[in-house]
């Protein structure tokens, strides 16, 4: 397929399985370059774990990875993201054993071309409530603060795709708000980035294309103008 | 009248310098849902570990039905009443989805350090543990170990967990995070099915099923309350907009 | 007890403890960072005082001799057992159970013990420290304080510091207290958490090993001389606080004291002494003195 | 008596005291070989148990020889603690035992019976030995030192009976707990107290760390430092140039160049390659006492008493000098003043004659 | 009880059935063997029941498993048989006394923190008896009188009689055995697997854990000394070994060897721990290389780790594995 050779990201038919239960059934996308992409379903159906199986957190059981048109499949997790994705995991990872700074400042590390968009002052500048507790622990944090942090650590790895899951569980409106400014923001940079959130309404406004998940199977692809219209699909798959 | 049931007088906790909670006052009706909201950090889930007993208090009072107690440790209010739910996931990632409900359901019971009858003959937290489940529409899923759910079902197991314990209070921190629309309705009916015998104490950063369910609304910022009122007078509140709320919950943006 | 006696009691606790920072260093780090309760710490230290011993003639022969050539090839031996060490026993075994790590360490114990007993024998041995610093230092007219002594604990001291230095300041230091919260974090930064985990576990074998060559000029070669400081280490590892440097030099230092004036003052409860100060400072501070931040 | 003798050795094969154990066991097999193979005109077989020097293990242990082998006679062992236990077996099911090395004085002391024997000492004896020699020499005022165990104990304790005896003083006894080789604490209490000298009791590892540790505090050269005789046995090589002078008490030396002890180490080092040691002079004697008892009875075992009686009649030719058993079955044996030359404990003379352990306790 | 899974608990019955046996089938010192590894499996239940099930690891057992040993032999009269009845209890209460202070102070700690305090506890109870006269040294004291039990002048029960012991022992390890399993079966016993999984949310749900803990722990340590009650009527012969640290080891070794989180597998890790080490120190299968009986064990130890991560419960129902 030609897709996988020019995509960012891409999967052919991936499964994955946790114990017993057939997780991911059968999975294929790709995200090409500047693109953002969003992710939509219900509690339970699989985002999260396809997130994890591209990344190679959870094994496939099935199916192939591609990240710039190399097959990563066999990859351990760090040489996938080494490929340019930082990730902002659902419970967001802080390490509460290190301060803030520490938590920034380990994440360091220039692009995949080389670039330095994203620095330890400018992650401030996007956060300034970071900035205020730069030596605290990241365990002394409040939710919303570690949420941010998560991000900003994320970004420090200046990586060509984002991938941000559930990354404003938490968080206060201005906040939130804050955040999809911040995505918008990315986005707009040329980073492609992979959306799951709560949000709906705010991923398909923030996203270019939209999959949508049940059960482990990709039940709907499209440009996400289309399916913000589309109440039947949201109704039947998101339950709104 | 509404009853008092748990009301917190100054309540004040500090970490170091950092003032995290400083002079705060809620009251908590039956019949009432009374919403904490404000900014991250600004105390919220700090307080609810004061009023549950899980952190001890730096200054101020805290009474349950007219009864001062302040210096009860955490277990002896929670078999008094106060249930709480956690911010952050605390389920018993290797029990089964019942087997969590039945035990948070065991402590409330007479004899919970009987050691000699098998704990599955307790009828009493056996029930209990169902109706919590079914109330939070876990009953599918009953069988599953819970460490294997998905975020969001552990989220409503978080919240059937509280209910199983049978608390006249309900302090939930969170309980919508990570839920998805589905359930954020589900939650939101049983809510307000809750609120009839319970008094509950809300803290969620979800306005627009916050201003759906809440009676009275207390917003506190940098560990202080800033204004306390009901729905209508703290959305138009400058300050909490200004602090915490911004434009994104335009007056009268509903569903 | 006059001023004088007073001072050189001092000196010994703080040489004593300064030597049992170095034997527990290596312990906090695997221990704090990768979570492995490692019994088979003291054999590593057994292991470092028979290479003192065993390796110096062949050393001799081939290099042209020298204590410190010994230790530098003891330094490098030690890093390759505890690469390999880690590689083909423990890392597959992150994922499971603590306790599991105990029984391993524990069978390795038991390998280590009788391959020294098979390649060396049970003797007792002595090994000579270097010319230069094999003098002594007069203390008044009281007693001469060794030469080799005061070296012991400048090494000490410095490995202290560049251990500090490292976890606390580099960001390879903070890669690795990361690792020491979320493994799987780690990775997902992009970072090779297996070859870090490997560099550590292989840097706490030779800080071990290191202590033995080090300590063995002075304490001499014999079997068993792991397990007697096994015990010890972990006392300073939990009192110190896990995982943390500047914990364990502090609670070094504090063991050697307690230990010190414990024989001189009491000497009937001698042997009691340290574990009552360690059961004292884990009533008062439940998580050691520092929590693990370098 | 066409059956093999069943000899069970329970010795240390592992940990501290393992080359004790295995020089014990040389000698034994050593004296066997003289024989000609045969005890009391039976081939032996023999059974061997580690005891890993853990006495609570010991009475399982000694078990698997006396219940499971069934074994006619046992030698062991190393750890007191562990012959205590042995001795309790011994007696509890009366099988033959002999002590080649312990030295609790408890077990030719109360728990004495006919049928154990020890080749080797009390701990009383070596103590008492240099507490003669150290008054004679003129010392009033002395530290001791010694590990805070039964054996650092007793051995202190034999010393001050006869160093008081002879009109001395003992002004401080430092203990440090056992197995604790930290030193240079002590080191300064006995610098600051200044004695006329110094007794000590330390053995394998230890003796060899304080050894090096008092020359290199600088004390060897302003107080004289004694001690019991394995202070300097097997710790030479390792002890180095900072053992050499040190007076020890011990009933057995490496000079002592009589033709008895010239042939016994002829034939040592030509069958292990190695230099025998006092441990293995006593299980070479554990092996002549059992040959003396069990030719006297022609190699029937269950004759308990003639055994002792003829075990307790002979004087036994030791490389280490004859000598006799005392009636708690406890050598009645010279201790001889040894000075450490070179990589040898010379013997200069005799510490004590043909002394008897006291026996405290033994109702035999 | 309803419905016992007898699937399980027959191969129990089994095997508790060959143990009652087994002095009919076997030599004196075989039977003896297996009476010393009953013991070990009673003192290894009693470290299961808060390691595997509490999920306190305990390092200082052997302290509980000492303080029963030397509770007996100090408090038997010199002359003559004590009277089973007072000091046993005695025993298990000497246990239970010192573990609810050391409890009382330890449980305060977490984790590695409550697995070294033990341990602290463990080596104070070691130096009292190993360097002070109260409890006879470091070379240990004599027991020379087995306890009798007797009603009204009759002797039921004479333990100085071999097989009367080896009964004795094996009623203890079904009783200490049924005990537990009913106990962790219980509401008591759901309350500690609760506290094992999530401590903060047991206290949040109105459980009063360190009640719970504590109780658990002095339960335990009467385990525990009751085992070494047993040892010491067994041997006639208490040292301070037996407190040491390395006892306290081994027995975590065993419950870990047999498979934590399981009643069964304490007592399997107390069988293969003393049989594997038996087997490779007898000469009469290894010869001469028995001499390096910790290297087989050792490596046996390593591989049975790789291969056995869960243990030798985990051998033992695969199938059923969940
Ligand atoms: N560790 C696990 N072991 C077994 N099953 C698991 C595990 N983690 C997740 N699952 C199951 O896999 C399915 C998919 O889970 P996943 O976390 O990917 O869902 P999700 O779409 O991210 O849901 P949410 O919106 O709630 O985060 C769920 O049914 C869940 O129960
Ligand atoms: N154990 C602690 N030690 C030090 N500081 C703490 C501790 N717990 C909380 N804090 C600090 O107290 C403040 C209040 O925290 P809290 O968790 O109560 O906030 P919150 O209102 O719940 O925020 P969020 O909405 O993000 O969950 C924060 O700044 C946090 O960093
Ligand atoms: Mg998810
Ligand atoms: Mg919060």
């Amino acid at each position: 397929m030609a897709t996988e050779h020019t995509a960012l990201l891409a999967a052919q038919d991936l499964h994955a399985h946790y114990g017993q239960s057939h997780i991911l059934q059968g999975i294929s996308f790709s995200l090409q370059p500047g693109v953002a992409l969003g992710l939509l379903g219900r509690n339970g159906m699989g985002k999260t774990t396809l997130i994890r199986t591209l990344l190679a957190q959870v094994r496939a059981s099935g199916g192939e990875v591609w990240v710039k048109g190399h097959k990563v499949t066999q990859e351990r997790t760090e040489h996938i993201v080494r490929r340019g994705i930082g990730v902002v995991p659902e419970g967001r990872g802080v390490f509460p054993n290190l301060s803030v700074r520490e938590n920034l400042q380990m994440a360091a590390r220039p692009g995949t071309r080389g670039q330095v968009d994203w620095t330890f002052e400018r992650v401030l500048q996007t956060f300034p409530r970071l900035g205020e507790r730069l030596g605290n622990g990241g365990g002394q944090l409040s939710g919303g603060e570690q949420q941010m942090l998560a991000i900003g650590r994320a970004l420090m790895t200046n990586p060509d795709l984002l991938i941000l899951d559930e990354a404003t569980e938490g968080l206060a409106p201005l906040v939130v708000a804050e955040i999809w400014r911040v995505i918008a923001l990315i986005r707009a940079s040329g980073m492609s980035t992979l959306v799951v959130d709560r949000n709906y309404q705010k991923v398909l406004a923030h996203t270019d294309r939209c999959l949508v998940l049940e059960k482990g199977r990709l039940v709907l692809e499209g440009a996400s103008d289309d399916l913000a219209d589309d109440e039947a699909a949201l109704h039947r798959y998101l339950g709104v | 009248m509404s009853t008092l049931m748990l009301q917190a007088q100054s309540v004040s906790r500090f970490f170091g310098g950092l003032k995290a909670v400083e002079d705060v006052s809620v009251d908590l009706h039956r019949d009432e849902l009374h919403a904490v909201i404000g900014t991250n950090g600004a105390g919220k889930s700090t307080l609810i570990n004061l009023l549950s007993g899980e952190l001890p208090l730096s200054a101020g009072r805290v009474s349950l039905m007219g009864e001062d107690i302040t210096h009860w440790r955490q277990p002896k209010r929670a078999r008094a009443g106060l249930g709480r739910s956690y911010q952050r996931n605390t389920i018993f990632t290797p029990f089964t989805v019942r087997e969590n409900c039945r035990l948070s359901a065991q402590a409330r019971w007479p004899r919970a350090w009987n050691w000699w009858q098998p704990a599955s003959r307790c009828a009493l937290s056996n029930t209990a543990a169902e109706e919590a489940l079914q109330r939070a529409g876990l009953g599918d899923v009953a069988e599953r170990v819970a460490g294997t759910l998905s975020h969001g079902q552990k989220r409503q197991l978080e919240i059937a967990m509280c209910l199983a314990g049978a608390p006249k209070v309900l302090l939930l921190d969170e309980p919508l995070a990570g839920m998805g629309a589905e359930e954020t309705e589900r939650m939101l009916a049983l809510l307000g099915e809750l609120k009839r015998d319970h008094a509950i104490l809300l803290v969620e950063h979800d306005m627009d099923a916050v201003f759906r369910v809440a009676d009275r609304i207390t917003v506190m910022v940098n560990g202080r309350v800033i204004a306390s009122d009901a729905p209508e007078a703290i959305r138009q509140h400058p300050e909490v907009r200004a602090a915490y709320l911004g434009d994104s919950v335009g007056a009268g943006h509903g569903h | 007890m006059d001023l004088a006696t007073f001072l050189v009691q001092c000196l010994n606790a703080i040489q004593y403890g300064l030597l049992l920072f170095l034997v527990a260093s290596g312990l906090t780090l695997i221990f704090g960072i990768m979570g492995v309760i490692n019994l088979a710490h003291g054999s590593f230290y057994m292991i470092g005082a028979y290479m003192a011993y065993a390796l110096a003639p062949g050393v001799q022969q081939v290099l042209g001799g020298g204590f410190f050539i010994t230790l530098l090839v003891g330094v490098v031996l030690s890093v390759l057992l505890g690469y390999v060490l880690e590689w083909v026993f423990f890392s597959y075994l992150y994922e499971r159970e603590h306790l599991q790590q105990v029984l391993m360490t524990y069978g390795l114990i038991l390998v280590f013990e009788e391959l020294r007993s098979i390649a060396v024998g049970d003797d007792v041995h002595g090994v000579t420290p270097p010319e230069w610093l094999s003098g002594s230092i007069a203390l008044g007219d009281l007693m001469s304080y060794p030469v080799y002594r005061l070296f012991i604990s400048a090494v000490c001291l410095g490995v202290a510091l560049a251990m500090w230095w490292v976890l606390a300041k580099t960001r390879l230091g903070m890669r690795i207290r990361a690792g020491a919260s979320n493994r799987e974090m780690v990775q997902a930064m992009g970072i090779n958490i297996r070859l870090l985990y490997r560099i550590v576990f292989a840097v706490g074998v030779a800080l071990a090993a290191l202590a033995g060559m080090i300590a063995a000029p002075v304490s001499s070669v014999y079997p068993g001389m792991g397990s007697s400081v096994l015990i010890i280490c972990f006392v300073v590892v939990v009192i110190g606080g896990i995982g943390s440097i500047k914990g364990a030099l502090v609670a070094a230092l504090l063991v050697g004291v307690v230990d010190t004036f414990g024989k001189v003052l009491v000497p009937s409860v001698a042997g009691l002494s340290v574990y009552l100060l360690m059961a004292a400072m884990l009533l008062w501070k439940p998580e050691g003195l520092f929590k693990a931040n370098g | 008596q066409g059956q093999k003798l069943k000899v069970g050795l329970m010795l240390p094969y592992t940990g501290t005291f393992a080359a004790l154990g295995t020089a014990i066991e040389n000698g034994f097999r050593l004296q066997l070989a003289e024989q000609g193979g045969k005890i009391g005109g039976r081939e032996v077989e023999f059974f061997k148990v580690d005891d890993e020097s853990d006495p609570s293990k010991a009475t399982e242990n000694v078990n698997k020889l006396i219940k499971r082998d069934g074994v006619d006679v046992i030698i062991g062992s190393v750890h007191s603690g562990v012959a205590m236990a042995m001795a309790k077996a011994a007696k509890d099911n009366n099988v033959l035992l002999i002590v080649p090395n312990a030295g609790a004085d408890a077990v030719t002391g109360p728990m004495c019976a006919p049928n154990i024997f020890r080749s080797s000492f009390s701990n009383w004896q070596p103590g008492f030995a240099m507490g003669e020699v150290m008054a004679k020499k003129g010392h009033k005022r002395v530290v001791t030192i010694t590990w805070k165990y039964a054996a650092g104990d007793e051995s202190v304790k034999g010393f001050k009976e006869a160093f008081t005896k002879g009109g001395g003083e003992v002004i401080k006894d430092l203990t440090l707990p056992f197995p604790n080789v930290e030193f240079q604490a002590l080191l300064t209490e006995i610098a600051a107290a200044k004695p006329d000298a110094v007794f000590t009791f330390f053995a394998g590892g230890g003796a060899v760390k304080f050894v090096k540790d008092y020359d290199a505090a600088g004390l060897k050269k302003t107080i004289p430092l004694y001690g019991s005789g394995f202070l300097t046995d097997g710790t030479l090589e390792a002890q180095g140039a900072s053992a050499e002078g040190l007076f020890t008490a011990l009933h057995y030396g490496d000079s002592l160049n009589t033709p008895r002890d010239n042939a016994f180490r002829l034939a040592y080092a030509k069958t292990y390659k190695l230099q025998p040691d006092v441990y293995a002079v006593q299980g070479y004697d554990a092996a002549q006492i059992l040959g003396v008892g069990l030719n006297a009875v022609k190699g029937d075992v269950s004759k308990k008493a003639e055994f002792a009686a003829a075990v307790q009649k002979a004087k036994i030719d030791s490389p280490r000098g004859p000598f006799m058993l005392s009636k708690a079955h406890n050598p009645v044996q010279d201790f001889y003043l040894r000075q450490v030359v070179g990589k040898e404990n010379k013997v200069v003379g005799v510490a004590s004659k043909a002394l008897t352990d006291p026996a405290r306790g033994c109702k035999m | 009880m309803s419905k016992l899974p007898w699937a399980r608990v027959m191969p129990v019955l089994l095997a508790f059935g060959v143990l009652a046996a087994l002095p009919a089938l076997i030599s004196g010192f075989y039977v003896e063997l297996a009476m010393k590894v009953m013991i070990l499996a009673i003192f290894a239940l009693s470290l299961e029941l808060l390691v595997g099930q509490t999920g306190l690891v305990c390092f200082g057992h052997a302290a509980f498993f000492g303080i029963g040993a030397y509770a007996v032999t100090l408090l038997s009269p010199e002359g003559e048989a004590g009277s089973l009845w007072w000091t046993l209890p005695a025993a298990c209460g000497a246990a239970g006394v010192y573990a609810l202070a050391v409890g009382a102070l330890s449980l305060r700690t977490k984790g590695v923190y409550f697995i070294m305090i033990t341990l602290a506890f463990a080596q104070m109870a070691y130096f009292v008896v190993h360097d002070t006269p109260l409890g006879g040294g470091s070379d240990g004291i004599y027991l020379y009188f087995k306890p009798v039990a007797a009603v009204a002048g009759h002797t039921l029960l004479d333990l100085d009689k071999p097989t009367q012991l080896y009964g004795f022992v094996w009623a203890c390890l079904g009783a200490c055995f049924v005990a537990s399993a009913v106990l962790l079966k219980s509401r008591f016993g759901r309350a500690l697997a609760g506290i094992k999984a999530n401590e903060q949310r047991m206290r949040a749900a109105g459980f009063a854990t360190f009640g719970y803990k504590l109780a658990i722990f002095v339960v335990s340590a009467m385990m525990a000394g009751l085992a070494g009650y047993l040892f010491a009527l067994k041997d006639g012969f208490v040292n301070p070994e037996m407190l040491s640290w390395h006892q306290s080891g081994a027995v975590l070794i065993m419950i870990i060897l047999g498979g934590l989180g399981h009643l069964r597998g304490a007592v399997l890790g107390a069988f293969a721990f003393a049989l594997l080490q038996e087997l490779f120190q007898s000469q009469a299968v290894f010869g001469a290389f028995a001499k390096h009986w910790q290297l087989m064990l050792g490596l046996t130890i390593i591989a049975f780790v790789a291969l056995m991560p869960r243990g030798l419960v985990g051998l033992l129902h695969k199938e059923g594995a969940k």
